[in-house]
């Protein structure tokens, strides 16, 4: 599909703003609607229009699998260390308070890590997903 | 030569008898060379019925094994 | 070591042998029932060991008695044997043999239905090996035959305790009917325990595992054998059955039909085996009588039995051992070549023929008076038809045609020394109690105030019957009215299960066929429908075990989930 | 930390666990960090059954939100009691992985076999461990989709098609009991399990419960491979590595068990589940069909491997009847079955597997002369075998035992029969087997010995000892298991 100019165009233009739109729903989830999870997706969502229309093997020279695979790893120890470190500061597992001097900014800092440990995961999931899905035929 | 030791042994059995006491609870037990005669009967009656008994259920060796 | 359960040793003991090299454990499996023995003559009588598993009591170790003697024969019987199985060098035998032996003996002294049972399936899978080692596909099949009847005593076993327990509520192991009643009123839990022992002390027509098994087990085997698993139901009955009436008649049965089917047997083994069967009909009897005096005396016969029925079949071991074969057919003569086989054979003949001064007369005239005591005529009748019976069988036919009779030609060795001295401790054994019978009865478990000697008009009598016997066997001989040894089987029992059985099955289907032409292919299909449609649906490839495509596999969800909706909403 | 925090330990543990697996890359590294967690795991596990033994119920709230908000992990016996099992079986098959997997798993790949092993682990303890319902689905899928891969990871190209199947009818399975819990969720507005025990019993009437039941029960049934709902099982255990059938026989299906346990007696309560619902004819029978299709299947299968998958069948088909009589005492004989039959399934599948390394195969014939090869293996076979039919002596005849005694009390006769009809079967297929291994002679001639490593026998041995040890030692199982089903009848925990 990259032979089509207007694809290739438009696509370039809007990979910024879907990546841009992805931080922000992973950074304002704590406030407004969003969360990890959603961001993760759309995160993805990037990467996926551009191997769709410029091809698996370019998505791969961005992101080795190597690396996705890491992510999804580091991605899933953010949350659960997070949790250890809870325990390790004498709360249950994932209470926050226990991360801050005061509730308020432990809760903060806990939902923001964890947050970001699941749009870690999920982001580096779905790539994954794609890739072996997608990359079948190359 | 054996046979007629055994013969004469079983006689010298029953004339025995005659002479040591002997305590018996049934009547029919008591009397003069039960045991003898009995034991001759059983003994000859157990081998004809046997032997007869062979005609019914005697196999080959290999019966079984087809 | 006495809070060791008896019986143990030889079970662990077996289990350690392979270890050993293979030249020693001959060696090692004599000297477990010395160790064994040892450790009876610690146990003190009345010890118990309770233990309680998942809220049931149960009583592993119970010693009385009448587990005692038993124990002190056991244990005798397996060192016998054991000394007559030095040669062999086989692990599999010597490890079965001992594991079997402490099964049996463990089962005599369990307080407890479950510690019974568990014994008794041990015995079973134990026993098993000593016919398999025999190695040969006959030998298999018997042995796959006995098994299955073994175990299936067993399960019968263990389906009464169920019941039982479910009727009375207690698992220990005592008389199971009471005094006032009788089998016929008894639960179905009384009558499968009862049944399953009859299996095992091979009452009349489920006798015949014994006659189709033993004969095919190795020739040290089928000496362990005879000592040990009738004996144990004898145990059983003697515990759980004693005074129970329908045994009369039941026992008596067995001392006599067996006595017929021994008359025309050529494999001399076999012979042996209706001879046990023969003998255990005494036993039964005297548990069915009850008193005292009878179950002294059936006992009292199970201990001497053992030892001249192990002597009996030790010789013919060496027989075979020596001749490579065991059919009176072509047997004959062997005195020259065996002698101390033969003496030691007649021994043991004498014995069972219950000759006075030799041990079966020291037993057999226990039973024999408290029939008469309670005043049994017709078993008194049937008794006496069968020990001249067993004088055919066991006391004449057995060494005539094996060590005299016609000359067969065959000149051997003298059974090994192991094997005689084995023979000539069982012989000695024999003599011995029939001349102090006091040393035996001193073990019973009732009080004994009989002497067989007192009358002699009694050893008289019997000698009369024996004798007269004998001479009726002479006779019938020079008549030449005595049927010939044949090369040739006779049907027993077994041919149920093992022709009839399968005979029917394919004469349906082939005479269905004959019926008529046209629907020969059809009916034989009829005939074979059942198989084929079992295959059909649980063969390898059959509806049941096929690998479903997914789609039918969701139909199957769709259609639960709808059944369990329509289910829940009624 | 503390003892109150060994609830989370439990799960956590492997769950972080698992991606360092991934990042280790190798694969020795990686069985070692595996087997550490979950020998810690195991010791977790008896640490939480000693407390709660002693103590009664333990709680434990996520990030302190109490219940009913909150997630809780609540440990009782009955579930500590399948944390035992479940980490000791993991134990124990890790033990063998080392030398084990690598016969079957490329050296490439087997970082990422101990991942999905690890998560698989995570999603079966997380599912027994967790008192709410919607975290129960999640380790249910965690659990799901690591067995998925796990199955299809052999070097058997049929373990694809197996695991595809797995998968279509593990995901209805789990559907269905995300409706339920839905379903559940909108009428009493709680997840919590012992929250919804509570409000259940004022709505019994209302439809929409009764709905929620059938879905869960069709549901949990998929996964325990209920029959008719077993048909996935039978390939998914023969085409699956040894190591993941044995873990998965000896786990999955029991933790699914306990699942159904936990909502039949525990939060709908048995009076709703027995008394206005008909689930006691419905089980009664498809436990039976399942003992009896299953142990007949069993006899005919030329393959070993699919004859446990189906035995495994008609052995869940026992549990099932225990559950059905509603009493403890019946469920009693499931919880032990639950543990023993983990014991011997364990067993007979990494037995199983030793043979297969060194004879070529699981097919039935392969075993040809095994018993002059491999004499301790061919014996732990028969060992495991005979506690499979319930010979006395083993945990198998514990377990009828108590299945036995529970259906006499009820005086179901035609159970019964069941029982022993299933039993005999039960000896036909393993006597098919030990006739192979000990009556026929190899079809290769060079009978030499091939006796499999020692540090692959000690773990075969490891359970085959505790079948005979749990056979004659029933103090401790019968007697946690039936506190546990005192607990789940409501007596006191």
């Amino acid at each position: 599909m990259k032979d089509i100019p207007v694809l290739r165009v438009v696509t370039k233009i809007t990979i910024p703003i879907i990546l841009l739109f992805a931080m922000y729903v992973q950074f304002h989830g704590d406030y407004g609607p969003g969360g990890g999870f959603q961001a993760g997706v759309i995160f993805a969502a990037a990467f996926i229009l551009y191997g769709l229309v410029f091809g698996t093997s370019a998505v791969r020279q961005v992101v080795s699998p190597g690396i996705l695979r890491l992510l999804t790893a580091l991605g899933l120890l953010l949350f659960a260390g997070v949790g250890i470190l809870t325990m390790l500061l004498g709360g249950d597992y994932l209470d926050y308070n226990t991360l801050g001097q005061d509730p308020l900014h432990g809760q903060h800092l806990g939902i923001f890590l964890v947050e970001l440990g699941v749009g870690i995961t999920v982001a580096a999931v779905m790539i994954i997903f794609f890739l072996a899905f997608a990359g079948r035929r190359d | 030569m054996i046979f007629r030791l055994l013969l004469a042994l079983c006689i010298l059995l029953v004339v025995l008898e005659l002479v040591v006491h002997r305590h018996s609870t049934f009547p029919w037990e008591g009397w003069l060379g039960f045991y003898a005669v009995w034991g001759f009967i059983s003994l000859f009656g157990v081998v004809i019925i046997g032997k007869q008994l062979r005609r019914f259920i005697k196999r080959r060796e290999d019966y079984y094994d087809e | 070591m006495s809070s060791l359960p008896p019986g143990l040793i030889l079970i662990l003991g077996g289990l350690v042998l392979p270890v050993l090299p293979r030249s020693v454990q001959a060696k090692g499996a004599l000297v477990l029932p010395v160790l064994g023995l040892l450790q009876l003559l610690f146990l003190s009588e009345g010890m118990s060991v309770d233990v309680e598993i998942a809220g049931y009591s149960l009583l592993p170790v119970r010693v009385d008695k009448l587990s005692l003697v038993f124990g002190y024969i056991f244990y005798i019987a397996a060192f016998l044997a054991a000394l007559y199985a030095l040669h062999v060098r086989d692990t599999t035998q010597h490890v079965a043999a001992m594991m079997y032996v402490g099964s049996a003996i463990g089962a005599v002294f369990a307080g407890d239905l479950i510690t019974l049972f568990v014994y008794w399936e041990i015995t079973a899978l134990t026993s098993v090996f000593l016919i398999w080692a025999n190695r040969s596909e006959r030998a298999y099949r018997a042995g796959l035959r006995y098994l299955v009847i073994q175990i299936g005593s067993g399960v019968l076993l263990l389906s009464g305790i169920l019941f039982y327990f479910h009727e009375s509520g207690s698992l220990l192991f005592t008389q199971l009917i009471g005094p006032g009643e009788s089998l016929v009123t008894a639960g179905p839990g009384v009558w499968l325990i009862f049944l399953a022992f009859g299996i095992k002390c091979a009452f009349p027509l489920l006798h015949n595992w014994l006659q189709d098994a033993y004969p095919q087990a190795t020739i040290t085997g089928a000496v362990f054998l005879s000592a040990f698993t009738t004996k144990l139901a004898v145990y059983a009955l003697a515990r759980g059955f004693p005074g129970t009436e329908a045994l009369i008649g039941i026992g008596v049965v067995m001392t006599l039909f067996p006595i017929f089917f021994a008359v025309i047997e050529n494999d001399l083994r076999k012979v042996l085996c209706y001879s046990l069967n023969n003998q255990l009909g005494f036993m039964v009897v005297g548990i069915g009588i009850g008193t005292e005096l009878a179950l002294n005396g059936a006992i009292a016969h199970a201990f001497v039995h053992i030892l001249y029925k192990a002597l009996l079949f030790m010789s013919m071991g060496a027989v075979l051992y020596r001749t490579g074969t065991i059919r009176a057919s072509e047997l004959g003569g062997l005195y020259r070549s065996m002698p101390w086989t033969a003496a030691f054979c007649i021994v043991g003949a004498m014995s069972i023929s219950a000759f006075p001064l030799f041990s079966g007369f020291v037993a057999k005239s226990l039973t024999m008076s408290a029939v008469i005591e309670g005043y049994y005529v017709l078993t008194f009748i049937g008794l006496l038809v069968a020990s001249a019976g067993v004088m055919e069988h066991s006391g004449i036919k057995i060494p005539y045609f094996a060590f005299f009779g016609r000359d067969s030609g065959i000149r051997c060795r003298e059974a090994p020394i192991h094997m005689c001295l084995a023979m000539g401790i069982a012989a000695v054994l024999c003599i011995g109690i029939g001349c102090f019978p006091d040393l035996l009865y001193a073990l019973l478990p009732y009080p004994v105030d009989y002497e067989p000697y007192a009358d002699f008009g009694h050893s008289l009598t019997q000698f009369q019957l024996l004798l007269f016997a004998a001479l009726a066997f002479a006779v019938l001989l020079r008549m030449g009215l005595y049927p010939p040894e044949q090369n040739a089987i006779n049907l027993d029992t077994d041919w149920f299960y093992r022709r009839l059985a399968p005979n029917v099955i394919h004469s349906i289907t082939n005479n269905l066929a004959n019926v008529t032409d046209r629907l020969t292919a059809t009916t034989r299909l009829a005939g074979r429908t059942l198989m084929r449609s079992v295959i059909r649906h649980y063969g390898p490839e059959g509806t049941l075990a096929r690998t479903w495509p997914t789609g039918s596999m969701v139909l199957w969800i769709a259609v639960l989930l709808a059944a369990s909706l329509v289910l829940y909403f009624v | 930390m503390t003892l109150a925090q060994l609830p989370a330990l439990q799960v956590i543990l492997p769950l972080i666990a698992a991606p360092l697996c991934l990042l280790l890359r190798s694969g020795r590294l990686a069985w070692l960090l595996s087997i550490l967690v979950s020998a810690t795991a195991l010791i977790i596990a008896v640490l939480l059954l000693r407390l709660v033994l002693e103590n009664g119920t333990v709680i434990y709230t996520y990030g302190g939100w109490a219940a009913p908000w909150g997630i809780e992990y609540r440990v009782d016996i009955a579930n500590a009691f399948v944390l035992a099992i479940v980490t000791s079986i993991s134990t124990v098959v890790l033990l063998f992985s080392r030398v084990g997997a690598s016969w079957e798993i490329k050296s490439s790949e087997q970082s990422l076999f101990y991942t999905a092993y690890l998560l698989c682990l995570t999603g079966l303890l997380g599912m027994t461990v967790t008192g709410d319902a919607f975290n129960l689905f999640v380790f249910l899928e965690i659990s799901s989709l690591s067995s998925y891969v796990l199955i299809a990871m052999g070097p058997d190209r049929r373990g694809l098609t197996a695991a595809y199947q797995y998968l279509i009818m593990g995901t209805i399975g789990a559907t269905f009991i995300l409706i339920a819990v839905g379903l559940l969720y909108m009428v009493t507005g709680t997840l919590n399990m012992a929250d919804l025990a509570n409000l259940l019993p004022a709505l019994e009437q209302s439809r929409t419960v009764r709905v929620a039941f059938a879905f869960l029960t069709v549901g949990i049934g998929l996964k325990l491979a209920m029959f008719p709902l077993h048909l996935w099982l039978p390939n998914a255990y023969a085409y699956a590595p040894h190591v993941v059938s044995a873990f998965l026989a000896a786990t999955a299906t029991k933790v699914a068990v306990y699942v159904l346990v936990r909502f039949i007696y525990d939060v709908f309560g048995s009076s709703f589940a027995f008394d206005s619902m008909p689930l006691q004819s419905i089980l009664v029978v498809l436990g039976a069909a399942a003992v009896l299709s299953g142990s007949t299947v069993a006899i005919f299968q030329h393959n070993i491997k699919r004859m446990l998958g189906y035995s495994s069948v008609a052995q869940i088909g026992y549990m099932i009847l225990g559950i059905s009589l509603a009493s403890v005492s019946g469920l009693t004989a499931t919880l032990v079955h639950l543990l023993n039959h983990a014991l011997m399934k364990g067993g007979l599948f990494l037995a199983l597997a030793c043979m297969a390394f060194q004879l070529g195969g699981t097919r039935l014939v392969d075993l040809a002369g095994a018993g002059r090869r491999m004499p301790w293996t061919s014996a732990a076979f028969v060992v495991g075998g005979l506690s499979l039919i319930g010979v006395p002596l083993t945990a198998g005849f514990v377990s009828k035992w108590l299945l036995v005694v529970a259906v006499l009390e009820a005086g179901w006769w035609p159970v019964l029969i069941v029982i022993a009809v299933g039993s005999l079967l039960a000896v036909a297929y393993i006597w098919r087997v030990i006739e192979m291994i000990y009556f026929r002679s190899a079809t290769n001639p060079d009978e030499h010995s091939e006796e499999t490593h020692w540090s692959l026998l000690a773990p075969v041995w490891l359970l085959i000892v505790a079948n005979v040890y749990f056979g004659l030692h029933t103090q401790w199982s019968v007697g946690v298991a039936q506190r546990a089903a005192q607990m789940l009848f409501g007596g006191p925990g």
